[in-house]
């Protein structure tokens, strides 16, 4: 189990190659990993964004991930879950969020997977201010529910 | 006793710093903190409150030493 | 949107890192990724396994495969869509299928990864066989229900 | 008029081959098809059909050129 706040770009991809080498000792028995990326969009609200500022609560973010991951691991029947987000300014395309799960069954991982992005969404003390086209800066207000396209 | 205040995102811009050190002798709740960091601003509309980096009530207590926080709805992931 | 079914051992990271590069090219609107990795684990239904050979029937699977993705791309709102799948013989930790969905919105991924995982067990023509520690060997029966802890 | 027949898995290996070819003058269904390939055969349990590579109810037609096949549950994934 691990919550890592990022300062600079990351490669969820190699991130979950190192993760798994160095922390996953029962491979054979996982049998699903369920997975999620949120990367930014260069549309937001109608409007061109051009870049993002992520403030975040520095020691409580930490608490708060990791308050979720175990609620997740108390949930489900877990082997390991992971969440890796990003912080400062990011650009278009770049990953913010990455949540990663491991079970023995797919039911479990998909489960606990959805539920930590939307506790993560809903509870983990990040902030994001987007730069527009006309560099005006606004501040996002609310996240969007996940359980239906918005 | 003394109390950290913390405040975040559009909240600190708003409010124009991003922290206060209130010193005090009565018990306090949450609100109270912000009154008296803040005697000329209302509570602010879906503010929420954290004390020792966990959610906290507007009329939860705090303590000698708790650091309390104030910031807008969260928009991370 | 594309189907592959390999007959040798796949990365998922690099299968994945080389689709993106070559395939997805509105990056910018993609918000959400969502990924499922089914990998063998070493024991089934109170058995070690040793290792399993995953029969299919070519064509059918590529076409019943199809029709899910396409079905989720009607469904719901997704940018693109990608299922691998491993036939022959496969050993314990590697990688049995990839499910990959890129969308705008969370919601829009998570659907719909985990209705193309559950379309695929209960329609994709696949067939494992479990050879055991004892070098007897068994067909799987029928697969489990994904919803729930099993 | 001819059908090529296909068996996969443990129907397969229960069965003995993996294919047939039947040729027939009189319309068939799936089921009529399963018991020409297999006259000393029940329609076993839980053992589905296609027909060129869409699913088939056991009372659908087939045509002349018609790939049909059966197989147990499937199990991948």
């Amino acid at each position: 189990m691990a919550v890592t706040i990022c300062t600079h770009p990351f490669n969820p991809y190699e991130v979950l190659q190192a993760y798994e080498a160095t922390h996953l000792h029962a491979l054979g028995a996982i049998g699903a990993t369920s997975l999620f990326i949120g990367t930014m969009r260069d549309f937001n609200d109608g409007d061109h964004v051009k870049g993002m500022t992520l403030e975040h609560y520095p020691g409580m973010t930490e608490k708060q991930l990791d308050k979720i991951l175990i609620e997740a691991q108390n949930q489900w029947a877990l082997i390991d879950s992971l969440v890796v987000h990003r912080v400062g300014d990011i650009f278009p395309k770049e990953p913010i969020v990455l949540v990663a799960v491991w079970s023995s069954h797919r039911g479990d991982a998909f489960d606990a997977s959805r539920f930590i992005m939307e506790a993560l969404k809903s509870k983990a003390p990040f902030w994001k201010k987007e730069l527009l086209l006309n560099e005006q800066e606004r501040w996002v207000a609310k996240n969007s529910h996940g359980y239906q396209s918005s | 006793m003394s109390i950290k205040v913390h405040y975040f995102a559009s909240l600190k811009e708003s409010i124009g710093r991003s922290k206060d050190e209130l010193i005090f002798t009565e018990p306090l709740t949450v609100y109270d903190v912000w009154q008296q960091a803040n005697p000329d601003k209302d509570r602010p509309n879906q503010i929420l409150a954290a004390v020792n980096m966990d959610y906290a009530d507007w009329d939860n207590p705090v303590s000698d030493g708790d650091v309390v926080a104030f910031f807008p709805p969260v928009t991370g992931g």
